[in-house]
């Protein structure tokens, strides 16, 4: 039932201008190559969901993608600010983006809710807190048995999700291991994915702690080796903390973060790797 | 010949009081959830010193981490790599952290207030930020369900404020009855560290109270870096330098955060 | 945090008369040693909760230590009725049996709500059953955001849940694969609980499929090799379909199903392998 | 010499022929939710025969299951060991019944009402039961979620029934329209299997109509084995029986149900 297609021919088919694009990944397995992918593309108004937007977000929202981004945590891990995540913000450089911002529970419990064919999901929320009444997602709701008052979030269906992982067969059933996320909420919460992977086996040999996402709920694998890169696929690379570091300069100035994705991201450009 | 003294070594930072006392709050501590930064450093140093059977658990769902290098993010793969299990995101936030089985949050944070309320969402207007920060995170549920919370930050005028430009996440709310009228089940921010000083809540009007300043910190400093009128304890105390063997330990920490191979 | 016991001790200073004790193992790892002891030790008004009550149910309710059953399907798989369960509930015998009845998805997701430190869970229910209104933990709620109505099930909170596993390590840390059923929830959701073990290990060596409860939410563990049979414990032993079909005959005349538990599990028993 | 004849297989027994008949409606099905007996034989069968690639989820959290032997539970060793994954029950039946993902569902009942509802809980009155049976277990939830589903049951006055002792799982309910105001999501019954022959609802009126007899079976005796005035199709058919290939297939995966070593 999945399709194994080439990286650019899977994001042409998969994903429209204004669609709901979920790319998820918690610090690990980041689909940075569909990322960048959809730069190439010139994708536009697109409302990005990413519970903890990094440098791929960053260089969506630089390279004007982005219409909306839904998060919940925004930044460059252990290093400091979104630079273009921050100038969309202050100076509606390159156009004005609108946010829609949870908490991580609130936010992971809209795909949860998304993922299991419900309305909406049930938990203690941000009571007291200024994240109240800025999201038409989140709502109080009475607890029927003992009348207590507890957060309802709305359920989150993406039109696509998009993640990375180490390993799919080649019917398409996939497996990821290490740090998982909510990448299986964000697959079965969505109307299409794509599963991009480290290489394509002829059979996934069990693994301790593997998430597997079987053929019939994936739509599209392509196979990109280091694929999400500067992040890291455990048992295939590390994570490139330097480049992490590295960001910060490179994004801070409008003409620098134009000329490096020029050089490393657009049509004709070297490819990531600096 | 002489019994020569080894040469002592440099004085501590203030970014090393700060971990070292963080981690002396965490002694007898059974589970902790991390943040990273100082909040980890000091988690990872007392389980080194104090508490060596101490559940480090990390919101990317690594729970029981026993990291040898300090990791850069949440997500870092030594978490997975050493930890006792790795669950999904949403598992660790609603069975793990909401299930209130952990018993101590380290949290930091841009603005404190003095009820020890949090912002990490932005400084300035929320629709027009003169700096936007990261955002909640964990921080909410984190406050809101670990048995208490450590904050660790830097303290300043500029961060210690009147008030919050957002609440991102409650502390002690508006005072006495706050938590409970929220619903808040942890008992909130039981201490804060600075670069300065200790602080901690008034069992009674929940405002925070200076407890002690650290070795050569003027009291007049503590209160200027205080953007409220400051309480101090009757019985304000200077804390007790780290001791060499707590300097050498999280030297030897932070060392071993080195780029890999 | 954990304590290693022998399984008389552990029972009797984890469960008392009149406590809620959920025994869970769906269909693999059914915790019998542990219920054998219950019936020893001569607990009684015991409110039993298990989704899929079979022998070992059974034989604790004929043996008179419940009260109450909470469950979601009660049958011996594959071959019939549970006749001492049919006895209680049609004849009485020995007592009176009070049930309060679910879906297994209502059951199981009252334990998940009961781990997740929530008042309630939502699913989609029983609308239009039978079911509706005969438990007072099952009530309507309205979607905030859809005005959908759909079930919410009220938060189960044992005294104590006891399961069996494969493996735990001498710090209490608990390790199980292979069918892994609702032991996680029943566990994380319970005040106390047991655990008893096929064997006691050095290190938990990862395994492909395993689930971990980490000893700080296992409040006793205790070896009891063989301790799930007639069920199976995968890696250690097979299902013994056998007993399983002799149950009927066994346990169809109050006579014979009371011999058979004097002879293989009251005190001086020579246990239970026929 | 002469060209032996084989010797001709034994007939089909009614439940080889309730066996065949319902594996042959899962052609070109995708994903199928399984219950034990009869209906996993079918499912089995069908992978077997008509649909290699077809998922089989159990409720005990095997997803595409692919037992070389028939399970005597839904809880099943072989089920686990021949599975692409495993999840957890409340996973099972929250992401991958719930969330809408599998195409049919196999059910069972004691008995079956003009609608398709179903009663597997108990018969008699439910406080003082003349037979209790096992209750709902996956059955509300597996008719109310999957895309259609497959009845399969042996057919008698006192199976099929006017009026149902307890209604464990709703089928087309009162008739139309029935489900939709329920809220359940699947299209619901979509066939009954039995030992006399093959019911479908009316489209409109979602009413059970017999449209096939088994081969051998008289219209007379499916009336009289059900507890209402029967509709019957005006181009009843009888069902082409199980062909040499299928009953072998059949025989060979039951044989396999032997006890282990």
């Amino acid at each position: 039932m999945t399709e194994i297609l080439a990286l650019d021919e899977a994001v042409a088919g998969l994903v429209h201008d204004g669609d709901c694009v979920a790319l998820e990944g918690f610090t690990h397995l980041i689909p940075f190559a569909a990322g960048h992918e959809l730069v190439r593309q010139g994708r536009r108004e697109l409302t990005l969901v990413r519970m903890t937007p990094d440098i791929v977000s960053d260089q969506l929202i630089g390279m004007g993608c982005v219409r909306t981004l839904v998060f919940s945590w925004g930044g460059n891990p252990g290093v400091g600010s979104l630079h273009r995540l921050r100038d969309a913000l202050e100076h509606s450089w390159p156009h004005p983006l609108e946010i829609e911002e949870h908490s991580h529970a609130g936010l992971a419990n809209r795909y949860v809710a998304g993922a299991s064919g419900l309305p909406f999901a049930v938990l203690r929320g941000d009571a007291g807190t200024g994240l109240e009444g800025r999201s038409p997602h989140v709502a109080e709701i009475a607890c029927p048995f003992t009348g207590e008052r507890v957060s309802a979030v709305a359920a989150l269906h993406p039109d696509v999700s998009i993640v990375h992982a180490q390993r799919a067969d080649r019917s398409g059933n996939v497996q990821l291991w290490g740090i998982t996320g909510v990448q299986k909420e964000a697959v079965l919460a969505a109307t299409r994915s794509l599963v991009t992977v480290e290489e394509i086996v002829d059979a996934l040999e069990p693994r301790p702690g593997a998430t597997i996402l079987p053929s019939f709920v994936v739509s599209t694998v392509s196979c990109v080796p280091g694929g999400t890169h500067p992040s890291y696929a455990t048992g295939y690379s590390e994570r490139d903390d330097a480049f992490y570091a590295s960001w910060d300069a490179i994004s801070r100035d409008r003409e620098t973060f134009l000329a490096w994705m020029a050089a490393h991201v657009l049509p004709g450009a070297g490819g990531i790797t600096p | 010949m002489s019994l020569g003294h080894a040469t002592p070594a440099p004085p501590a930072t203030t970014d090393e009081i700060m971990a070292v006392v963080a981690a002396r709050e965490l002694r007898g501590t059974a589970t902790c959830f991390v943040g990273i930064g100082i909040p980890s450093t000091a988690a990872n140093l007392a389980r080194r010193l104090y508490s060596p059977a101490v559940v480090l658990v990390y919101e990317s769902g690594a729970i029981g981490a026993k990291p040898l290098r300090l990791p850069l993010s949440i997500g870092d793969g030594e978490l997975a790599d050493t930890a006792d299990v790795v669950v999904s995101v949403p598992e660790i936030f609603n069975y793990w952290l909401q299930g209130g089985r952990i018993d101590v949050g380290m949290l930091g944070a841009a603005q404190i207030d003095r009820f020890a309320n949090l912002n990490t969402t932005v400084i300035g207007d929320y629709d027009a930020p003169r700096v936007r920060l990261p955002g909640a995170g964990g921080a909410p549920q984190i406050a809101a369900s670990c048995g208490k919370v450590v904050v660790v930050m830097a303290q300043s005028a500029r961060t210690f404020v009147g008030e919050l430009d957002f609440v991102t996440t409650v502390g002690h709310g508006d005072g006495p009855g706050a938590r409970e009228r929220l619903g808040l089940r942890g008992r909130g921010p039981s201490v804060v560290v600075t670069d300065l000083g200790v602080l901690r809540p008034d069992p009674s009007s929940r405002e925070l109270v200076l407890t002690a300043v650290h070795p050569g910190v003027e009291l007049a400093t503590a209160k200027d870096e205080t953007g409220w009128e400051l309480r101090v304890a009757r019985d304000l105390s200077t804390t007790v330098p780290p001791s060499t063997y707590e300097l050498s330990a999280l030297r030897a920490l932070v060392a071993e955060r080195e780029p890999r191979r």
